[in-house]
């Protein structure tokens, strides 16, 4: 029963066209572009076949932006490179230059203006890699199921690495994610290194909301370990506190099944997953620090797990090697070692999943000691 | 003493800080508001600030499960979120976002990121996320009855701003900037996620699956937007031939490059060889990892049999664990109108919505049903580069037609059991 | 209650003691062996610390042995050594001499009283492998299960490869082993090259041997895929053709669920498995070939199987470079075209434990054209 | 014509032939009944030649499940077996076979092999496997009413054999030649699987457990009796400290051998240097595979703190997949009295016992309550080489005291939810 719609009325008309998004030299030489140089760190030089050359200038961002800000950001493309900007697949912001000499200007106003670093670049053929932003997610911000902050342990994260964003002083490609539940929503399951958020306890079932909100059969059947039993005379559920893995699916399902316990919730810290398929296939992170507590604003213990790992990595890998590649060199027990981390019992898979834990197991008795 | 202790310890540091954006968007629209200027969500950025800074005091979340809010004709697109603290902070206490599609690879223009602003500077909290991690603009807190003008200034924009997907149906696909900027790419990865993104505007806009399914477009297997481990349909540029060798450019790189150690040794099969004078590479070793190529991109080139990959499953851990995409089709042509990758998924979700349980993706089901059947579905051959491995267990089922004639397969048939024979699609015929 | 027992009655007594089986040199020498060398091809020189050396010799046998055949080994062990022999973990014979210069005499005598012939044995000094004899099961000679014969493969296999049991020609070492069901009473499932027999129909209910002899509750939930639904009135139970996967679990429960089909029962082909931890950690085999009939006596299309999947290797291997060691550097995409056999859809991984199975897809697009 | 046209065609090619095998006692056997021997199960090889021509010709087996048989106080140790072509052939009716428990090592004195020759003459078929592949000496067939007598007979054997494993019980242990011959071994593989055998005979004769379950010995990561595949509780020798080297020996072989390209390049960790003098190796990154020991056993040889690394799990496919055995016990010393790993296997025993359900092999258990559970129950630490890499989900499971205190833990508690908390054999403090 289509109302009566204004003639401006559309729908499912999509997003715009990229095409009009391309500045004139992207245009002319689209898929035609013959190589690329880093010219320093954040500025990548361009070169198409015919001989364009454009100057891409990188800046880091804290994602979460204001319109006031971005507003600004449009000033400066205005300025500088005739109304066009990009962000890119890290929450980063680029600016296309076509005249080498403004790029100092550039990165001057832009800092001036914003504050945003320049950096974040990697240069394959010297080898030399910066850092760059961490994907992360909503966090306390605006999400109804996170075991921790996201925006806040980013700034404390990266406050740390800094000089490694504005640098391109690293070994290969190093990716940090973060997202604040298991849902993941990030790619945090194949990063280098990852924050997740997690829960350590089982939902506190509140009868009358879920009386109220939640249909008893599907929030049952949510919980991957079968651990919720529904109460049919009391039109409630109750959880099995000893096969509960807190993984907040029920709560996905159902408001009357919160699980935040603010002293026992927290983060993991998982790390060697990768995406690319550059010398070695894709990975999965793994999980290397069960847990370290929420500690708002700058969730120094967090940081220093995450600096730990970073820089057993950063300071004894080869050249072009990712984490994932480091640690199958060098084996994981002296990748503990290194990070001065502790291997403890949860960090073998015991998922109700049978062989894929297992596919974990070591069979054969190759070790170092 | 300030309202937000614990908050204001964030800003230190150099990286850029998300408080004083948010901050920044109070401070602006306060003095905005003053000045007269229409703005619907006055002290929002604000009252996120005091929200926020109860989480960092309380150590948990202080937002609510959202009810279904949406714009007319859609039923994605907007995450409807509730403050539990509304009668403390009524300024955030309906605080939805919206999901704006963006151009593919995350171009813009200065004028049509300013429509958006100002828009969102009136209807909203003037707080965006650049970009939301499937890589939509994210429209950060409004109320349920601003949701709808706000998407009608978007539609009125030039050019417009549609919204994208969210619930169980298409997510906004996303692609890597490709042929626009990168010589890396092996086909047109912002045409092929526009195309697509067009092609299934419905499924995009209205939730009717059993859950969320995600394409995303890199143009060579770097996969610069992560689609192998993000989406449940990734297409990753590949190519089939030689890679390209200007013998002159590598001889340049030789000059500063320790080509032995960091191009030869690291390749994934040993299938380079360096002379001092020419590289060589035994093509038929090669696997196409793109090291090489990203170290001398001067002087290496994918080969011209361009095409992509297409890797199926990738998703987050709940719940069975993490997937990795995996292989389904190792190489197809990626050619305008992109009609076999079209088909490929339609066929897909028609059996994915057959036969698919509730919030079981797709990468799951075909871990339930089986390859076999997958192929069938989307009518595509085996080829051994689906797997890294075959198969450790001889668990294989045989259909019908695959078995000889047998006085045994008689008296079955006498008896009334049924032997497997799996035909997709053929109803049509 | 114990009955009246005569006073050599013994209970519990468990096997000999080994001491009581081994020569004085061995005794002597026991943990203190210094080194050994391979003579020839079935010949090893053991030195001991002491000083002391003695040569095995080793022979192939088809391990099923006639009590005969057993005395005239005695018989030649008398001759030879003192009247001590041993068998190995794969059913080759060894003599143990401390004589050099008897060597040959009685690999003769062996060889002209038994036919077994001198051969199986290694070097990796020189990287020099002879083929060993394949472990493998009863077959049609004794089980109640087996889907092919294990003898008489063994048989056809081993007189094709004759030469390389005979001969250090390989460049590494192979394993070959066969078992007669999936049950795989043996190694096959981590073998460089394994046969094994597979049904491939369901099984066929006999409702009045089910009734007799079975316990109708454990033969459904012997069923791996929940394919066998009780009847209960009717006292037997029902197939469902469609899930069955024809492994046989039902029948090894309850006599009423035979699944034998001459024409399509046969073996499967499996490659690519390793035990031991010599450079490459240990692997499970992989099914190379889905399916190859029964064809009693000689088994010719098998044969040919196995033998085009072992000069694969045998001819493009490196020297130490196992089966699996060898596809992982060649990619499974150039074995199959080298082996000249066709990569099918049942190479595939969909048996129902989810991640498993996955583990073998490929993730990434590293590939080989 | 031959009765056996088929078989006839196996003694063709140079392998020895098992029908040989059959058809000659066959033959010795008719000649000796001819002269008066008693031989109890006359015409059984003859008969076993005809029952399996009948399998060449219809190409299945002709053997039924087999009852229950078994000797006096013993529940396992023998396999029962029928024809189903009795009335055809009534020789091989009965064709049980004996499962008799080898000495380690497969070491005989000829002695001892004649006098289990000359009883199974008189009360069997006079066929034998050497050895069945869980490494029993196998005596194929005889009929119900002369096990008995037959074991008897094996009591007052001098030395005596007793009866192997079979059904739900310990299954006969095996153990590689080890320290009797093998330069290489790095515990008593021989000793141990005689006391472990000794240990634990009523385990072995009785069956009582949820399933299978098996030991297997051997002496180095070379794993010569394939214990990791084939054994729930594999003990394979190691070592932890450094490979001795003999530079001299070294250089004998540096001679001959090419030591870069074929024990270098193939050290899996790179761990080793040649510098055409001298031999290094990083003994903090060797793995202990043991591949530059087996190419050089004049130079190298295994650390002096020897001892040995326990797997568990190893077993067939059914039903949940095949599985390689992996590491519970990264290293233990190995020791006589051998008590500790005596104690271990107890403890798991009594263990699967209680949680294990019907054939359930102790690896599925572990799956299925995961190593945590089973690390208790052994009552060792974890390590890190335990796994090939740590868990790629978070979803793990914490205890009780692994909590901080917390009102919400409180609350919990309040409404009766149990936090879990696993310890095992507390109960007896
Ligand atoms: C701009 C961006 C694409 C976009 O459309 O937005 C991009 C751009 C480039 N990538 Fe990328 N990658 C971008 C995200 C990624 C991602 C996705 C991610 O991080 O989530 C990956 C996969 C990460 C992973 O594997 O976990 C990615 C893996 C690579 C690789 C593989 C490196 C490796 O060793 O694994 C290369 C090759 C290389 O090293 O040059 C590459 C190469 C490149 C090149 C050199 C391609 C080219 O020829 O221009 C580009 C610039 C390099 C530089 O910064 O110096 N790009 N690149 C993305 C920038 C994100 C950022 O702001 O940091
Ligand atoms: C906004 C965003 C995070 C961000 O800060 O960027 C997000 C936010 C939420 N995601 Fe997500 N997901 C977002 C990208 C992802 C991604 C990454 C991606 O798409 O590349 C993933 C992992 C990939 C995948 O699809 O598996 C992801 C995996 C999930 C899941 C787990 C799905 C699964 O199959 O395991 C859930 C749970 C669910 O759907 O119920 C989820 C659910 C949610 C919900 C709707 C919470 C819920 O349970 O209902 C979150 C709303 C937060 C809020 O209040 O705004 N989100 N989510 C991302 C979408 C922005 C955008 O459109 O651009
Ligand atoms: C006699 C026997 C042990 C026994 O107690 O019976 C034995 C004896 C030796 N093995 Fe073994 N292995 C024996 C079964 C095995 C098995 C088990 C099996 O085949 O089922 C394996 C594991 C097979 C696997 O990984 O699939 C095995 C894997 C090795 C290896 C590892 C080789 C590799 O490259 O993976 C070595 C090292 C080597 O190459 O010398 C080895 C080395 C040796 C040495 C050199 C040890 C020594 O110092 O004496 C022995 C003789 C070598 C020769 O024949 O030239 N032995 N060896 C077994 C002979 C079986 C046969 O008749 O062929
Ligand atoms: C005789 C022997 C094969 C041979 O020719 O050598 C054998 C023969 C049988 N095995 Fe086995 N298994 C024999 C070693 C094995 C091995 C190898 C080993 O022990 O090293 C395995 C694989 C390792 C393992 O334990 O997983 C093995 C895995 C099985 C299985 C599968 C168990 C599983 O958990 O998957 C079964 C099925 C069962 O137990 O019901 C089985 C069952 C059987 C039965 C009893 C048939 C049955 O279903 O009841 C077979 C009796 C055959 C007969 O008529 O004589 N047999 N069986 C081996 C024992 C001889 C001995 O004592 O020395
Ligand atoms: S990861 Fe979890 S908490 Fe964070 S935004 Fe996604 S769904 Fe919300
Ligand atoms: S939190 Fe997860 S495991 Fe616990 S009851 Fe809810 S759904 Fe089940
Ligand atoms: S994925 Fe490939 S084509 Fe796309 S931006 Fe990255 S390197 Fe370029
Ligand atoms: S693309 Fe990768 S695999 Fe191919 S030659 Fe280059 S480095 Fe080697
Ligand atoms: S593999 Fe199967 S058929 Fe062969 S002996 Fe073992 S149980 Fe019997
Ligand atoms: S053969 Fe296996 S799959 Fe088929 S019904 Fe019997 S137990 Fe089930
Ligand atoms: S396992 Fe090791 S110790 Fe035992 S025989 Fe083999 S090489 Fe020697
Ligand atoms: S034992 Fe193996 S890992 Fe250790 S140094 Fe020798 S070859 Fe390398």
């Amino acid at each position: 029963m289509a109302e009566e719609r204004p003639e401006w009325w559309k729908t499912d008309f999509g997003p715009p066209h990229y095409e009009l998004m391309l500045p004139e030299v992207l245009k002319k030489n689209y898929g035609k572009w013959a190589y690329h140089e880093v010219v320093k760190c954040g500025v990548i030089k361009r070169v198409a076949e015919s001989g364009d050359t454009i100057y891409v200038v990188r800046f880091g961002t804290p994602r979460l932006l204001s319109i006031y800000t971005i507003k600004e950001l449009c000033d400066i493309a205005d300025k500088y490179t005739g109304g066009y900007l990009r962000w890119t697949s890290r929450h980063n912001v680029e600016f296309i230059l076509t005249d080498e000499s403004k790029i100092d200007d550039l990165i001057k106003e832009v800092q001036e203006r914003t504050g945003f670093p320049c950096g974040g670049t990697w240069d394959a053929p010297t080898g030399k890699y910066a850092l760059s932003n961490i994907i992360h997610t909503q966090g306390w911000i605006h999400c109804h199921t996170p075991a921790i902050d996201a925006s806040g342990i980013v700034k404390a994260v990266m406050d740390e690495l800094y000089e490694y964003f504005v640098e391109m002083k690293l070994p290969a490609m190093c990716r940090i994610s973060l997202a604040c539940c298991g849902n993941m929503c990030g790619a945090v399951h194949a990063s280098d290194i990852s924050i997740v958020g997690i829960h350590r306890a089982p939902p506190l079932v509140d009868d009358d909301a879920v009386r109220r909100t939640c249909e008893l059969p599907s929030t049952a059947a949510a919980c991957p370990n079968a651990a919720i039993r529904i109460k049919a005379k009391e039109k409630t559920v109750e959880v099995d506190g000893e096969k509960c893995m807190y993984c907040g699916n029920c709560y996905t399902m159902c408001p009357g099944m919160p699980l935040f316990d603010p002293e026992n919730d927290g983060a993991a810290i998982l790390c060697a997953g990768k995406v690319s398929d550059a010398r070695h296939r894709p990975e999965l992170s793994k999980v290397v620090v069960p847990w370290v507590p929420n500690e708002p604003p700058r969730w120094p213990t967090l940081v220093s797990y995450v600096k730990k790992i970073f820089l057993a990595w950063a300071e004894n890998a080869r050249k072009h090697e990712r984490m994932a590649e480091f640690v199958e060199r060098i084996g994981w027990e002296r990748f503990f070692d290194l990070a001065g981390i502790e291997f403890t019992e949860h960090l073998i898979d015991d998922f109700r999943i049978v062989p894929f834990m297992y596919d974990s197991y070591r069979v054969g008795t190759q070790f170092r000691w | 003493m300030s309202e937000t202790p614990l908050l204001d310890q964030i800003p230190d540091g150099p990286w850029p800080s998300f408080v004083k954006e948010i901050r920044k968007t109070a401070e602006i629209q306060d003095k905005l508001v003053a000045e007269g200027k229409e703005i619907k969500m006055p002290g929002s950025a604000r009252g996120l600030l005091k929200q926020l800074e109860r989480s960092y005091k309380d150590k948990r979340t202080h937002w609510k499960h959202g009810g279904i809010v949406a714009v007319v004709g859609y039923g994605g697109g907007v995450i409807g979120r509730y403050s539990d603290l509304e009668d403390e902070i009524p300024e955030v206490h309906h605080f939805h976002t919206i999901r704006v599609n963006m151009p593919a690879g995350w171009f813009y223009t200065t004028k049509a990121l300013r429509q958006l602003c100002d828009a969102w500077e009136k209807w909203g909290s003037g707080i965006t996320n650049f970009h939301g991690s499937t890589g939509d603009i994210i429209l950060l807190g409004t109320r349920s009855e601003y949701l709808q003008p706000m998407f009608e200034e978007m539609m009125r924009m030039d050019p417009p701003f549609d919204i994208g997907g969210s619930g169980s149906d298409l997510r906004t696909p996303s692609a890597c900037m490709g042929p626009a900027m990168c010589e890396f790419a092996c086909y047109d990865t912002l045409d092929l996620c526009y195309e697509l993104t067009m092609e299934f505007q419905n499924e995009l806009h209205r939730p009717m699956w059993p859950y969320k399914f995600k394409f995303k477009c890199s143009g060579c297997p770097n996969d610069c937007v992560a689609a192998k481990a993000r989406s449940d349909f990734a297409i990753i540029g590949t190519w089939k031939d030689e890679i390209q060798i200007d013998q002159e450019a590598v001889r340049e790189y030789a000059k500063w490059m320790d080509i032995e150690n960091e191009v030869v040794k690291l390749c994934p099969t040993g299938a380079i060889k360096w002379d001092g004078k020419e590289l060589t590479i035994d093509n038929k070793n090669c696997v196409r990892c793109m090291h090489c190529i990203n170290k001398m991109p001067k002087a290496l080139k994918p080969g011209k049999e361009r095409g992509a990959t297409i890797l199926i499953g990738g998703k987050a851990p709940f719940v069975e664990g993490a997937i990795l995409g995996w292989v389904a089709v190792p190489f197809i042509e990626i050619k305008k109108p992109y009609t076999e990758i079209k088909e490929m998924a339609e066929r897909l979700w028609e059996w994915w919505d057959d036969v698919g349980k509730f919030r079981e993706r797709v990468g799951e089901l075909i871990w339930r049903r089986g390859m076999r059947e997958f192929l069938r579905v989307i009518g595509k051959d085996v080829d051994v580069r689906m797997i890294r491995y075959p198969r450790t267990n001889p668990f294989m089922f045989f259909e019908k037609h695959e078995l000889r004639p047998s006085k045994y397969l008689e008296e079955l048939d006498k008896k009334g059991v049924k032997i497997r024979s799996f035909t997709y699609g053929e109803e049509e015929e």
